[in-house]
């Protein structure tokens, strides 16, 4: 029992980074209506710029600050190659999805060439903190308490955003139907571009979190993380805000349940196994596509 | 060029791909007027329509609106000019309440906003009573009634309807020409596009009869409706 | 023949087979990585084989395309018409528990590897005919009545369906033959390289078979036989000094590709265009 | 419409060019007779997420040539190494293979396992000696003669490692062994079993998956075993993450903790930092040990690190380029591309049994292409800093 509320808090903590990462991922989706594959890659190197601020100072918010300022800026700036791609493909997400996966594979060829020597950059001691509290087998980590906790918030204000605002409704009014949307006289560019920054607003903060909750980073972490963000968006029907909340929170604490209890190797590899016969089973995924 | 002209479009033209869609098109349609459109499914009225409003790219050919060249704007900023569409099949943000629909309607006209609201529950009663469903779970007619409001929140200077009566059962069809009606009288000017030309007819002030792509016949409805070919082809005339 | 030379047609020619492979389901609209498991499975089969059974190299082949179908065909009853993003998923996930499989049985070497597959002789000409065989046959299916309604599944499901498609058998059809050539592709590889390790079949592969499939063009068979190439060639001929940015400069070729030529190097439209100018040429001869 | 086509037909075009071009500068250089300078081609990773690895190897190599051309090259001749990337792709590997097999003396790589198993049969078929020096016994056995193995056997040398660490920590009588499941690392773990077991510690395994994220849940399942300490055979940065990750569930003996000689990389130390204080690692030299070429290499490979340490794989392919040297030196080795098969055989006879190599930090002999006298450090790392404890001789 103990071991189980032990991984069950390690699974919530960690949820909680791959609900942001599913967010702000299925909010692209929804509104610019592409497969940002690249995001997990662009919120690792959020990281490494955190990595960077750190060593100027110590200054909490003027990291936040930075980290966000980068994922918003990255993201909005490659916004432009999307939108040329819309125009030469109509908006085709097979093509979007082939694009963002070479977008991947130069972000990480950056970090392994440029960052660091491609070391993996380790955080401040500080920053993952010793363990807030701690009983037997059941520890939580500073970290651990800010990747949820902030997590928590993050998703609240989000979903805020989204359902209570006059931005927010504009991005659902697009989502889910873009054509009626331009007729009734939304801005549809800029309100996807608005989508692109959100994402990046969420991708910085994530990449804060993250930072404290893993300790460090790596040029590898973006392939590893992109693959769960798009089985989990996947898996609850792409595109389902409500759904790849649920999905994301699921697949932490299912990874770390089949670590904590399953054999090794095979531990993943039931954990896909799972998936297989659910998307078998239902194609469209859980709870449906929105796209 | 009469001085109270709301909508001009000189010759336009459009192709989807190497198929021709409109040719050389001229309408004009004057301050509080209501003017209609009829002609089969595919004589390219929804194009025009379409076109006007920016979401159709016009290869040659000119539309202005209170005098601005509006050709190929963007669709935005066309309707933030003060042209209102209400697309065919009543269309809605269906998984959004009626409220947020209406909000959403009136996204470049936030001021005035409650008593815009007001005004389109006085002619839409129904909808005050739906205010907080989601307008997905609304009927047919309702969701048309949800459309003319959400339009009618940006305060158009022009209403353009799109196949308004289409899989609306009849009462309820005439139910909304009545309100079009009154929205007339209020000062609305109106431009209609519909496949039921006698009714359509019976309502406008004038008409062009579209036929594959090209306008071939315009006037007053008084006088189309005895023009002999208009009653064998869309009144379903013998005569 | 120097090795050069020899293992740049080689893998040009495996490469090939398995661009179409990806690219028969794309005709319908679906991303098949799925076909990856297939190349793993029967490399391993061939390799164990010929290895231990020591059977002879054209009942391998055989079997090893068998293979390929076998492991496309049984997902297909669910995924055949299936989302694109859907079909990703398990082609991914099949990639990965056939390599889990294969990382815990000894006997095909474990996480160390797979070494000593036997050489075949003469792999060069008979892994181009049988790409020459395999060129003919997907040629037929695309200019049949199959290839005609995948054409219209690709634009729209909904419409293929209204027109009397069934759209479930028609993706069916396709990945399955995507299986075959996979299975085919798994064999030669296993014998050209002669040892096999896990690791060989990752997101890399898909990655580079995507980058050949979308900058040749994904519209026709011909265009993968332009980029895998050149895109091969590449590799050999970057100078040193910027060979380590050699996928930095795959990527953004790729980019700028799907961006400028939205149809890859060869499109539907120019092979018409390059018909009509030939058919014209010889008119204007005539006359 | 006809822009559209231009356009195809020029992109064409321009790749076509461009690989003309390519083509030129590549395969244009007209060959010598008789060379006028040693070429070495290094088949190495330098792309994709492993590209830090390949760097430092190729970074020791040409370290290596560019003293040897300081004081005056190899028989009057310099030598340049030749980076070819096979990124960890085994298709590419075969390629560059491919490039260098009929025409090379001696070729350094490949280097991640993939690439070996993919390369090196077509070497062995061709008869080029490449040297694997940074792979284990298992992987280079299978392609001998025509490959060196840089470490004894691994059964022979990490089970007396691991039992050295076992008798310094005379209390432990359960070990929790983390093994990552890549390449040879179970077969390490095997004897690293072995060795414990030799001196009556029991060895429990605990399987790390290649593509976690956080390890919380590896850490909370080892400890509820309640084990008295631990081996790492995985991946340098997860042994620093996990490391870290126990300290937090409140493990305190860090002296019970010990690491494999492959996780002695730049990454355990600048991720595992503070919490590494007092674990045990075993590896193949002593970092500690000045020797004067030690010193340069260290100080000049920091100058161009940013400030950070070599480690113990960052020597391997400087010492494969010296063992190069004298093995053309000490054999009747011209370099006449005429005399090109029997001159790889001498080479590779040569290196397989060269005897009293001075290396970069100790001295060693080869037999039939093993090492025959080089055993291991024991060390306690201290602030980032090996601290040596005591040498294990490998098992004959």
């Amino acid at each position: 029992m103990e071991i189980f509320a032990a991984q069950l808090l390690n699974g919530l903590s960690l949820g909680s980074m791959y609900v942001l990462l599913v967010l702000g991922f299925n909010l692209m989706l929804l509104v610019a209506k592409i497969i940002q594959f690249a995001y997990p890659h662009l919120v690792v190197l959020s990281m490494y710029v955190c990595w960077g601020v750190l060593r100027h100072t110590d200054n909490m918010l003027l990291v936040v600050l930075a980290s966000v300022a980068s994922c918003i800026v990255v993201n909005v700036a490659i916004e432009p190659i999307f939108r040329l791609l819309a125009k030469r493909h109509g908006l085709d997400i097979n093509v979007s999805f082939v694009v963002s996966m070479s977008m991947a594979l130069l972000i990480t060829d950056v970090m392994s060439h440029l960052l660091n020597y491609g070391y993996p950059i380790a955080f401040p001691t500080e920053w993952v903190g010793k363990s807030i509290f701690s009983s037997g087998l059941i520890a939580f980590s500073a970290g651990q308490a800010y990747a949820l906790f902030g997590g928590i918030a993050a998703v609240a204000a989000f979903f805020y955003l989204l359902y209570r605002t006059r931005q927010g409704r504009v991005l659902r009014a697009i989502s889910e139907n873009s054509l009626l949307s331009s007729i009734i006289g939304i801005p549809i560019i800029k309100t996807r571009v608005l989508s692109y920054a959100i994402a990046g607003l969420l991708g910085g903060l994530t990449a804060v979190m993250f930072a404290r909750l893993l300790g460090s980073a790596s040029p590898g972490l973006g392939d590893f993380v992109g693959m769960k963000v798009v089985a989990a968006s996947i898996l609850a029907g792409l595109g389902n805000l409500k759904g790849g909340l649920v999905c994301g929170l699921l697949l932490g604490i299912a990874e770390s349940m089949a670590i904590g209890y399953l054999a090794g190797s095979w531990s993943n590899a039931i954990a896909f196994m799972m998936m297989l016969v659910i998307m078998l089973i239902k194609p469209e995924g859980l709870f449906g596509i929105e796209a | 060029m009469k001085k109270s002209s709301m909508l001009k479009v000189e010759g336009v033209s459009v192709s989807y791909g190497p198929v021709r869609a409109l040719e050389n098109i001229s309408i004009e349609v004057d301050r509080r007027e209501i003017v209609a459109l009829i002609g089969a499914n595919g004589a390219g009225k929804t194009t025009l329509l379409k076109a006007i409003l920016g979401v159709q790219k016009v290869q040659s050919g000119k539309v202005l609106f209170l005098g601005d060249d509006i050709t190929n704007s963007s669709t935005d900023k066309v309707a933030n000019m003060g042209l209102g569409l209400i697309p065919e099949g009543h269309l809605v943000f269906s998984t959004m309440t009626v409220l947020e629909n209406l909000q959403l309607g009136a996204y470049h006209n936030p001021q005035d906003f409650n008593d815009n609201l007001e005004n389109v529950f006085e002619s839409f009663p129904v909808l005050r009573k739906r205010i907080h469903q989601t307008a997905g779970t609304l009927s047919g007619g309702e969701q048309q009634m949800l459309s003319i409001a959400r339009t009618l929140m940006s305060k158009p200077e022009l209403v353009m309807v799109d196949e308004l009566s289409l899989g609306l059962a009849p009462k309820v069809v005439s139910e909304i020409f009545d309100i079009l009606g009154d929205l007339n009288n209020k000062g609305y000017t109106i431009l209609l596009a519909e496949q039921n030309a006698k009714k359509t007819l019976e309502f406008a002030n004038r008409a062009y009869v579209m036929e594959t792509g090209r306008v071939v016949l315009q006037g007053l409805t008084q006088e189309l409706m005895s023009h002999p070919e208009v009653r064998r082809a869309y009144l379903g005339s013998n005569v | 023949m120097s090795p050069v030379l020899y293992y740049f047609l080689s893998f040009t020619g495996i490469n090939i087979l398995m661009c179409w492979s990806l690219y028969l389901p794309y005709r319908v609209g679906q991303l098949h990585y799925l076909t990856v498991a297939c190349m793993l499975a029967s490399a391993y089969f061939s390799g164990f084989a010929a290895r231990e059974w020591s059977w002879p190299f054209a009942l391998i082949v055989v079997v090893g395309i068998l293979i390929g179908i076998l492991i496309c065909l049984i997902p297909s009853f669910a995924i055949g018409d299936a989302p694109c993003f859907t079909v990703v998923i398990i082609g991914l996930t099949i990639i990965f528990i056939l390599k889990t499989a294969v990382e815990n049985s000894p006997a095909l070497g474990g996480t160390i590897g797979f070494f000593g597959i036997p050489q075949v002789n003469h792999l060069l000409p008979l892994t181009y005919l049988l790409v020459v065989y395999a060129g003919a046959v997907i040629y037929r299916i695309d200019h049949s009545r199959l290839g005609r309604a995948a054409s219209v599944v690709f634009v729209d499901k909904n419409t293929a369906a209204a027109l009397g498609i069934d759209v479930k058998r028609l993706g069916m059809f396709f990945q399955v033959a995507a299986g075959a050539l996979a299975g085919l592709a798994g064999t030669l590889y296993a014998f050209l390289i002669g040892g096999l390790f896990p690791e060989f079949f990752n997101l890399g592969v898909i990655g580079t078979l995507m980058c050949m499939l979308f900058a040749g063009g994904h519209t026709t068979m011909w265009g993968v036989i332009v980029s895998v190439p050149i895109l091969e060639g590449m590799q050999l001929l970057l100078p040193s000094a910027i060979a380590s940015w050699r996928q930095v400069i795959y990527a953004l070729t790729l980019i700028v590709i799907v961006l400028v030529l939205p149809g890859g190097l060869v499109t539907k439209r120019m092979l018409l265009r390059l018909k009509g100018k030939v058919s014209g040429g010889i008119s204007k001869c005539n006359n | 419409m006809m822009g559209k086509h231009t356009k195809s037909f020029a992109g064409l075009l321009i790749m076509a060019v461009l690989l003309v071009c390519l083509a030129g500068s590549s395969l244009g250089a007209p060959s010598a007779a008789v060379v006028d300078q040693w070429e070495i081609p290094f088949l190495n990773c330098l792309t994709g997420p492993i590209a830090s690895i390949g760097e430092y190897m190729a970074w020791s190599a040409h370290r290596a040539a560019y003293e040897i051309n300081q004081k005056g090259g190899i028989k009057g001749k310099p030598v340049k190494i030749v980076d070819y990337d096979t990124g960890v792709s085994p298709e590419k590997a075969v390629e560059q293979m491919a490039r260098i097999v009929n025409k090379s003396l001696v070729s350094l790589g490949p280097v991640p396992e993939a690439c070996i198993m993919a390369a090196m049969p077509l070497a062995v078929r061709q008869g080029l000696f490449s040297m694997t020096a940074s792979t284990t016994y298992e992987y280079s056995t299978q392609f001998f003669p025509w490959t060196l193995s840089w470490y004894p056997p691994t059964d022979k040398h990490l089970a007396p490692a691991a039992a050295a660490w076992a008798k310094e920590q005379p209390k432990m009588k359960k070990v929790i062994q983390f093994v990552e499941k890549w390449a040879c690392w179970p077969s390490m773990a095997d004897a690293h079993a072995d060795g414990l077991a030799s001196v009556g510690v029991e060895t429990f395994t605990v399987e790390v998956p290649t593509d976690a994220v956080t390890f919380g849940p590896l850490v909370v399942r080892a400890l509820a075993q309640k084990p008295d300490g631990f081996m790492f055979t995985c991946t340098s940065e997860k042994v620093a993450k996990i490391i870290i990750e126990l300290e937090k569930y409140g493990w305190k003996d860090k002296s019970k903790i010990l690491i494999f000689s492959s996780a002695d990389d730049m990454p355990l130390y600048t991720t595992g930092r503070d919490s590494l204080n007092g674990c045990y690692i075993y590896a193949y030299f002593d970092g500690a040990k000045e020797t004067p070429r030690w010193k340069t290499f260290k100080e000049n490979y920091k100058k161009d690190h940013g400030g950070l340490d070599p480690t113990s794989l960052s020597t391997i392919y400087y010492d494969c380029v010296y063992m190069i040297k004298r093995a053309i030196e000490e054999t009747d080795v011209t370099g006449d591309p005429k005399k090109l098969k029997a001159e790889r055989i001498m080479i590779r006879d040569y290196i397989r049994n060269m005897q009293d190599f001075d290396g970069i930090q100790m001295a060693w002999s080869m037999k039939d292409g093993i090492p025959s006298d080089k055993g291991s450090f024991l060390f306690v790392i201290e602030n980032g800093i090996k601290k040596c404890v005591t040498y294990v001789e490998a098992w004959k």
